[in-house]
């Protein structure tokens, strides 16, 4: 169970590697990439400002969260900050279970409360300036879905 | 009390400052926020839409009527876009 | 869109890197990845059969049926054949769309349609001997879900 | 017609070898089973219980009421255990 937030980049492949290390009792492993996407051919890249005393805590918590309602073996977010280009890989979530549903749901719950709850804000280049990109209304109810009596 | 304030993305622009530390009476983080605005028409203005800031009170995120007791820092900042 | 029936291992890292390579219009990537796990520390080792004229036909429908359901940008399916041990990768899927809910729905159905349609068997080896692995009624549940009207 | 007819799994190691041809005039897979199921001792017993066994009717899934029609290949086997 860990959290990383960093500057630099991260190699998905060498994590989950990491994750999976000396054991044989996982049978699943997802992982969740997030990359700047230029859908329009207009973006130049964004600055991803954070809030260092927080954004661990945030993310230690949301994956305590995660723990707690899945049966994971291990689980880890990686999430970067600062400068980012279109193409680059902005932040990993992998989720390790005996089975495949706990994985896929726990990594699936992560992604949503991390939107949402993690501090972290993009401000958009493109050559018409700059600006914050607003938060998504489908990712208020993303998260709202998990808090549904069940 | 003595309180560190601190802003993020468009609040911090708004304002323009990352952090200050406040001395203040107020009890809860609302009453803090009307103290802000009526300081200077920057505070105002980035608190005119209380609907779009966010407030986290010792990096836990909060809301308007946490009490201020006890407290050491206070964030304001609009609602995330990470992931 | 791509399916691998193989011998050998794959490398998660580098199959991602391929698929999102020179591509600026991917947000998110999702992938699962199968192990070979040993719940109770007997397990030496399992034979996986597959049926090799239908297997690469039936993973390749399974993808195109992903691709008819959610907008997908690219898709990558490896399952490998022959004998595994405890603790070795056995199979992955990765899904790329511009939305995380799109990568993650198609690549949760990528999973269960294959559990229940792709032709592969596998065949355990414990102390006691060998034994065919039983599908799990789960899988079936699984599967039926994608089929309920939506 | 002749038809190639191809085990796996269980099914594969109950009647002995992998793929055999048939020639047979069995108009659909289920007449196809009763056959062989005649024949041998070790094809009733593989074919004892067909909620256990799958069918794939020139490399697609299908079932026990498929028409033999034109068909090359048959192949038998048990709920897969791949992924």
């Amino acid at each position: 169970m860990a959290v990383r937030v960093q500057a630099g980049d991260f190699d998905l492949g060498a994590e989950v590697a990491g994750l999976c290390a000396g054991r044989v009792d996982i049978g699943a492993v997802v992982t969740f990439t997030g990359l700047v996407r230029d859908l329009d051919g207009r973006l130049m890249g964004f600055e991803l400002e954070h809030y260092p005393a927080m954004t661990e805590r945030a993310l230690a918590g949301i994956e305590a969260e995660a723990q707690a309602r899945w049966p994971l073996q291990a689980s880890l977010i990686v999430h970067r900050y600062g400068a980012l280009a279109p193409g680059d890989r902005i932040m990993m979530v992998a989720t390790v279970s005996a089975h495949r549903a706990d994985a896929f749901e726990a990594a699936t719950f992560l992604m949503d409360y991390l939107k949402s709850r993690a501090p972290f804000w993009k401000k958009e280049t493109t050559p018409g300036g700059s600006a914050w990109v607003d938060a998504r209304e489908t990712d208020a109810a993303a998260l709202a879905r998990w808090s549904k009596g069940s | 009390m003595k309180l560190d304030v601190l802003y993020f993305a468009w609040l911090r622009e708004r304002i323009g400052l990352p952090r200050e530390t406040v001395e203040t009476e107020a009890a809860t983080v609302a009453d803090l926020v009307a103290e802000l605005r009526g300081r200077e028409e920057r505070y105002a203005l980035a608190f005119s839409d209380m609907a779009a800031v966010r407030v986290a009170v010792d990096q836990d995120l909060s809301d308007l009527e946490a009490s201020l007791s006890g407290v050491r820092e206070i964030a304001f900042f609009p609602p995330m876009t990470g992931g």
